[in-house]
């Protein structure tokens, strides 16, 4: 079996407000014994910000981070759906379109790098290492878990760019959980937009959105939600009990990361999943279904 | 808003800017037919006055200015929904991108200042730092935005979780940064990209 | 040595007044070759012509050039009175003086030097210019109709109804196709069944028509008049001859749970089965698929209880070989499924719409069959998940269609008129239900059409939402639609019991492989292309090959009534005469330096080049060689462009006729 | 409209190959609506632009055409489906061989020219003829026709008593 070696992208969330996801990556990529190389000195991929007001300085800024990677020995892993989505997009524009290429080359003075492979945690799961194989590794399945898979926006969106999965019916989330022994609950809005950045400049916005998300998960029978974006995360996990309280509601959905879930399968404890650091207090219900 | 008629003839239409849409959104206006399905699955649609297959109209008509007045562009979430269904290969994401860009020096555009400053803040970052600081990210925005008690509760709970990180860490690359902001910077100023 | 004859007209004043005619004549009479040259007023009078013949005669002449008008003003006229003078037609050629000299340019000097140049041009060209023999094809009186949906039965009832055999291969059991499968028509609203099924009892009634359903095209050699045309009739088990259409077999078989085709598989069949009850033939197939019999070798009641034993579970796949002289294609259409995404298919998918997983969202066609009266529910509208009555019901216009990205961006052009139709039979059969329509435009152009979407928004008060949808889903037992209304710029969100999908309109699986077989162009979406736009649409490029009905491009029921009866005039025109002649402006092959590149095969638009074997006289093979068929080729000449070694020559317009005329000048 | 006639101290040789079904119809009809163009042009009639072999316009440079116009069908309008797609592929390459062995391709005119457009072969013959005239005689194949005809000749006591002995 051919080892699997990754240079690793954490992206800027994963060293602050995402730290457990940070540290549940690594921690199951050392179970699962797959090498992880963080990218020296890599910066922001300038996420959705610089795309928004400047593209040509987000093209830039990916193509400079890819370079980045280059010198590290593997394909790239990317845990953030934000970063994922910046560097194919950047990857997918550079390749499509001669002018911005150069005008790129001439900001980062090199040459741009096309051919290097973004893969997502769950690519990396579901296809590298492959179903089988981490099914194999699952020592404690998540028997009896019912997980709402989320998606948000970024992971499979536009349908020609990430090419994680179907941009419209995507399955590889519910694929990864499955192999951990957990079921999967189908709801409706796991697909739906959740404000992201929003959430700084227009929290009412994000409360509006959310709101809906969590009320399908919830009414879809869910007792936690698994997410692979630290965005997302955000504003499901840290603002749930703001939208209980705006929405006078109670749901009480932990919101895992798909690495802490995975990683609690294959054994790992609760202090090298951080899941101390969860808003929404996970210990009752991993206790409650005999996970811990 | 009070709506004015909408004078059409070749002096309003202003085709040059539409181009430049084009031209840096990487996508054609003129293929949409208007059949809303952009608008019927846009999350961000009812905080818009015009929606964004509207948005799409406006451009078509060379109106610019009665897109960039509104606060639509200041309201897309670049959540790509639009982009994926289109049936007409309209990636209407790129194009608001595009509008937001333009709008820095166009006359008259509507100055959303919440979410021009957040995204403002979060390139100065990036310039200085390197890395987001979502802390310091978050202080500034609500100092300069005037609501200093903006999410005053989560702050101490968010530390004690250990998601705000005070301080940064040293970047290699800071250098390399710099340059790649000057070289646009100069490259605009040049004309050589828009 | 030759004996030209050169004739300048006048044309009245027409070439006179620019042209000095008299100094056209006299150069031209000192060419070598020019035996005779003079003018005339008019040549194309009845004088004319005669002066022309009398010269014929009179100085044996062996060639004619006519310095006059354009070729394609009289160059028919001129050959006619060089034949009546007992030439060869194809030695007879124009000079456009008038066209292309006296009417274009006012300096005399100028036009004078110019008609000159232009007929010493033609002289030289005539000189090499041959005897072209007409060419003639034999015709076989007999038609191939393929497909057997209303576009077939027409043109096959059409041709029958001449006089003239016809094959009518059909693939499925029955004939009756996609028409037959439908509820009401618009905008009449009249029972297709009704007006379908006895047309096609007169199919299978007609003496001239020979029907073979169950089978499928399997070869086709040969070229216009001449098809011959290899059927696979696939084994029913079951023996057409003695088989009386009882029906008990059918009503015995224990296998009743396998999904019916025919009713988009919402009805139920047996494994031996007609697909429905009018079908023509009534003889029944075995689904060898689902047969218990096929399966496990156990069961064989439907044996046991035929009467006339007609069942033959041996029965095998069988070839059957027709000559026929012509072939119209009627393949019909398909609607592209809102299943997962199909391979192969040019659509993407609509995972937006849940790819086919919400059991009550349904295609248009499934709505047809639910209105049915002979359909799975009797004709109720009922929802396929608990066969309730739906209270609310959304239909989606272009699912499919006018989507480049998605995948097709023609637009499926019945949509629009049989949506107007489906909310019209809702409301007649649902009375407190409400039907909403999500559409972009409201294509409706032909005869009382308009009319009759207007009728269902003003009398049936179906409610017109123009905008699209971006989603739906599931909610307990609702399905939620997400949309948006253009008009008012705003999102609409609707709950509702049902959802129809108007899907694309594609041509039938496998048309590629189809048009292969007949050597005929079809497009990048494998409609079936016709040889001209505007003034061939229902012939191919292929000649003796018509197109009817959507298998060219998306139809409603009249306008592909009208191409099939369009192709059978065709196929009449072809049969009206024993013997097809032609113009032989045809590519030759020089046998003895063709090397068998066969790149003239490749450029050959008709198919018309083919390969020939050259054998000696013990039979041992030399080489091969091309062929170009006399009667296929269309005198385009691509050919002899292409032949590296220079073998190809296309008469009347070979390489030395035209090196002497740039010599000439 | 009738323009002053100017004297022109080169006339250029046009020789046009076009298709019978879309530009020989075309310029019927500049002729029905009595345009006017210069008379400098010679029309060859072929089946098909596919039909036109390369070697004709080596040869019509060579017979002293100045220049040479090879006009058809429209693209996707051909009467024979496809043939002047043929003949644009391989005049695309014929170009680039008349450029290598110095050609000036000015001189060479592709054109589609349709059944309808009577003004547009007016316009096509008189830019050729206006360009090919501001360009001059074309000298390179007729000094080449007088070479081969120099190298033919039997000029020198030498190369006589050599002909005569064989």
């Amino acid at each position: 079996m051919k080892e699997l070696n990754y240079s690793y992208y954490p992206g800027c969330s994963l060293h602050a407000s995402a730290g457990e996801y940070d540290l549940s990556t690594r921690e199951l990529f050392k179970a699962l014994r797959i090498g992880l190389t963080e990218i020296p000195d890599w910066f922001c991929c300038g996420a959705t910000p610089a795309h928004n007001v400047d593209e040509l300085l987000s093209l830039s800024l990916c193509a400079k981070n890819l370079e980045l990677a280059d010198k590290v020995e593997g394909d790239m892993a990317v845990a953030c759906a934000s970063c994922f989505s910046r560097l194919k997009t950047a990857q997918h524009v550079l390749g499509e379109s001669d002018v911005k290429r150069k005008q790129v080359e001439k900001a980062i003075d090199a040459p741009v790098k096309l051919d290097s492979n973004v893969k997502h945690l769950l690519e990396i799961l579901a296809k590298d290492l492959g179903l089988e194989r981490l099914a194999a590794a699952v020592n404690k399945p998540l028997s009896g878990l019912k997980v709402a898979c989320y998606y948000g926006c970024l992971l499979t969106r536009p349908a020609d760019v990430p090419n994680l999965d179907c941009a419209e019916a995507p399955t590889i989330m519910e694929r990864v959980i499955e192999a951990a022994g957990a079921e999967t609950v189908a709801w409706t809005h796991r697909l739906e937009c959740c404000g992201a950045n929003f959430t700084l400049s227009r929290p009412g916005v994000v409360l509006q959105l959310t709101n809906a998300i969590l009320e399908s998960a919830k009414a879809a029978g869910a007792d936690c939600i698994m997410v692979g974006c630290p965005l997302c995360h955000g504003n499901l996990d840290i603002r749930q009990k703001e939208i209980e309280g705006v929405y006078s509601t109670s749901y009480g959905l932990p919101v895992f990361y798909l690495t802490q879930l995975v990683g609690l399968s294959v054994g790992l404890g609760a202090d090298k999943l951080g899941l101390d650091a969860m808003m929404v207090n996970p210990m009752p219900l991993l206790k409650e279904k005999g996970f811990l | 808003m009070k709506k004015k008629k909408m004078v059409i003839s070749q002096e309003t239409m202003d085709v040059d800017f539409v181009r430049k849409v084009e031209a840096l959104s990487g996508t054609s206006v003129r293929r949409c037919f208007q059949c809303g399905k952009c608008s019927a699955g846009c999350p961000m649609a009812t905080f818009m006055e015009h929606p964004p297959n509207r948005v799409v109209r406006l451009l078509q008509l060379g109106q610019w200015q009665r897109v960039l007045a509104g606060r639509s562009i200041w309201y897309c979430a670049s959540c790509e929904t639009c982009t994926t269904r289109c049936p007409n290969k309209v990636d209407l994401a790129s194009i608001m991108d595009a509008l937001r860009k333009l709008s820095w020096d166009a006359e008259g555009a509507s100055k959303e200042s919440y979410v021009q400053l957040a995204n403002k803040l979060f390139l100065q970052n990036i310039r200085t730092y390197g890395r987001q600081y979502e802390m310091r990210l978050a202080a500034v925005f609500n100092v300069k935005s005037g609501q200093f008690l903006k999410d005053l509760m989560l702050g101490p709970k968010l530390l004690a979780k250990g998601k705000l990180k005070m301080f940064h860490s040293k970047n290699k690359n800071m250098p390399e940064i710099e340059k790649i902001f000057t070289r646009i910077e100069e490259m605009r100023k040049k004309g050589e990209a828009l | 040595m030759s004996r030209i004859g050169v004739f300048i007209c006048h044309c009245g004043e027409n070439i006179s007044r620019t042209v000095d005619v008299e100094r056209v004549a006299a150069e031209i009479g000192k060419l070598s070759g020019v035996a005779f040259a003079t003018d005339y007023k008019y040549m194309c009078s009845d004088p004319g012509q005669n002066l022309l013949k009398k010269a014929i005669q009179e100085q044996k002449l062996t060639h004619v050039v006519v310095a006059a008008c354009s070729p394609r003003m009289h160059e028919k006229t001129f050959r006619k009175a060089v034949e009546a003078a007992g030439l060869n037609p194809f030695l007879c050629e124009m000079a456009n003086i008038r066209e292309h000299c006296s009417w274009v340019h006012e300096n005399r000097e100028e036009a004078t030097v110019k008609a000159i140049d232009i007929v010493s041009m033609m002289v030289e060209r005539v000189k090499k210019n041959r005897i072209l023999p007409g060419i003639t094809v034999p015709v076989t009186k007999r038609s191939l109709v393929i497909g057997g949906g209303i576009a077939g039965i027409q043109a096959a009832l059409d041709i029958a109804d001449c006089g003239h055999e016809v094959i009518l291969v059909e693939r499925e059991p029955s004939i009756g196709g996609h028409m037959a499968q439908l509820s009401e028509t618009f905008p009449t609203l009249d029972c297709s069944q009704c007006i379908m099924t006895p047309k096609m009892v007169d199919v299978a009634n007609h003496p001239k028509i020979k029907l073979y359903t169950y089978s499928e095209i399997e070869l086709v050699e040969g070229y216009i008049g001449n098809f011959q045309v290899t059927i696979k009739k696939k084994a029913r088990s079951v023996d057409e001859d003695k088989c009386t259409g009882c029906g008990v077999c059918m009503t015995k078989c224990p296998q009743k749970k396998i999904p019916n085709k025919f009713d988009q598989n919402i009805g139920m069949r047996t494994a031996i089965y007609v697909p429905f009850p009018q079908a023509v033939p009534n003889t029944p197939v075995i689904d060898r698929d689902n047969c218990t019999w096929f399966k496990t070798g156990k069961c064989g009641v439907c044996k046991k209880v035929c009467g006339p034993g007609a069942v033959d579970f041996e029965q095998q796949d069988t070839l059957v070989v027709e000559a026929v002289g012509a072939i119209v294609v009627a393949t019909g259409f398909d609607l592209y499924s809102i299943d997962e995404k199909p391979k192969g298919s040019p659509i993407k998918g609509y995972g937006e719409f849940g790819h086919g997983k919400i059991p009550d969202v349904i295609d248009g066609m499934t709505f047809e069959r639910l209105a049915s009266a002979s359909g799975p529910t009797g004709g109720k509208i009922l929802r396929p998940s608990d066969g309730k009555e739906p209270k609310q019901i959304v239909f989606i216009q272009c699912v499919g269609s006018r989507a480049r990205e998605k995948g097709i961006s023609y637009c499926s052009k019945v949509c629009c008129m049989y949506t107007a139709k489906h909310t019209m039979l809702y409301h007649h059969k649902v009375h407190d239900g409400q039907a909403y329509v999500f559409f972009m435009d409201a294509r409706t152009p032909g005869k009382s059409y308009d009319e009759f979407w207007r009728r269902s928004i003003e009398e049936e008060e179906a409610v017109y939402i123009r905008g699209m949808v971006s989603r739906l889903y599931q909610k307990g037992d609702k399905i939620v639609v997400m949309g948006s209304d253009i008009a008012v710029g705003v999102q609409v969100e609707i709950e509702t019991d049902m959802v129809v999908l108007a899907t694309a309109v594609q041509p039938q699986k496998g048309a590629d492989l189809l048009a292969q077989k007949l050597g005929i162009s079809y497009d990048k979406y494998n409609f079936y292309s016709e040889a001209h736009a505007k003034l061939r649409p229902v012939e191919c490029a292929t000649a003796g090959i018509y197109l009817a009905g959507a298998c060219q491009g998306p139809k409603d029921i009249p306008e592909t009534v009208s191409q099939a009866s369009a192709a059978a005039a065709k196929v009449m025109t072809l049969f009206s005469k024993d013997k097809l002649e032609r113009e032989p402006i045809v590519a030759r092959v020089r046998e003895a330096g063709c090397v068998g590149c066969f790149a003239c095969k490749k450029v050959c638009a008709y198919g018309a080049v083919e390969e020939k074997e050259i054998r000696d006289r013990q039979g041992n093979l030399i080489k091969v060689v091309a062929y170009v068929n006399p009667g296929v080729c269309a005198g385009c000449g691509t050919c002899q462009a292409t032949c590296p070694s220079k073998c190809v020559e296309l008469d009347g317009y070979t390489d030395e006729q035209i090196i002497a005329m740039i010599e000439a000048l | 409209m009738h323009p002053e006639k100017t004297k022109h101290d080169f006339e250029p040789k046009i020789i046009a190959f076009v298709c019978t079904w879309c530009t020989y119809a075309g310029a019927d009809l500049a002729g029905t609506s009595r345009m006017q163009y210069p008379s400098n042009v010679r029309v060859l009639k072929f089946p098909c632009t596919g039909r036109i072999d390369p070697v004709f316009i080596l040869k019509a440079f060579q017979q002293g055409a100045d220049g040479v116009l090879v006009s058809g069908c429209h693209p996707g309008d051909c009467h024979y489906i496809a043939g002047n797609f043929h003949a644009r592929r391989r005049f695309a390459a014929f170009r680039k061989l008349l450029e290598f062995i110095g050609v000036d391709l000015n001189r060479l005119q592709f054109s589609w020219v349709s059944a309808a457009e009577g003004g547009k072969w007016v316009e096509v013959v008189t830019d050729l003829t206006e360009k090919v005239r501001a360009m001059g005689p074309m000298v390179e194949f007729k000094e080449l026709a007088l070479e081969e005809q120099w190298s033919g000749a039997i000029d020198t006591p030498e190369l006589k008593e050599a002909y005569d002995a064989i």
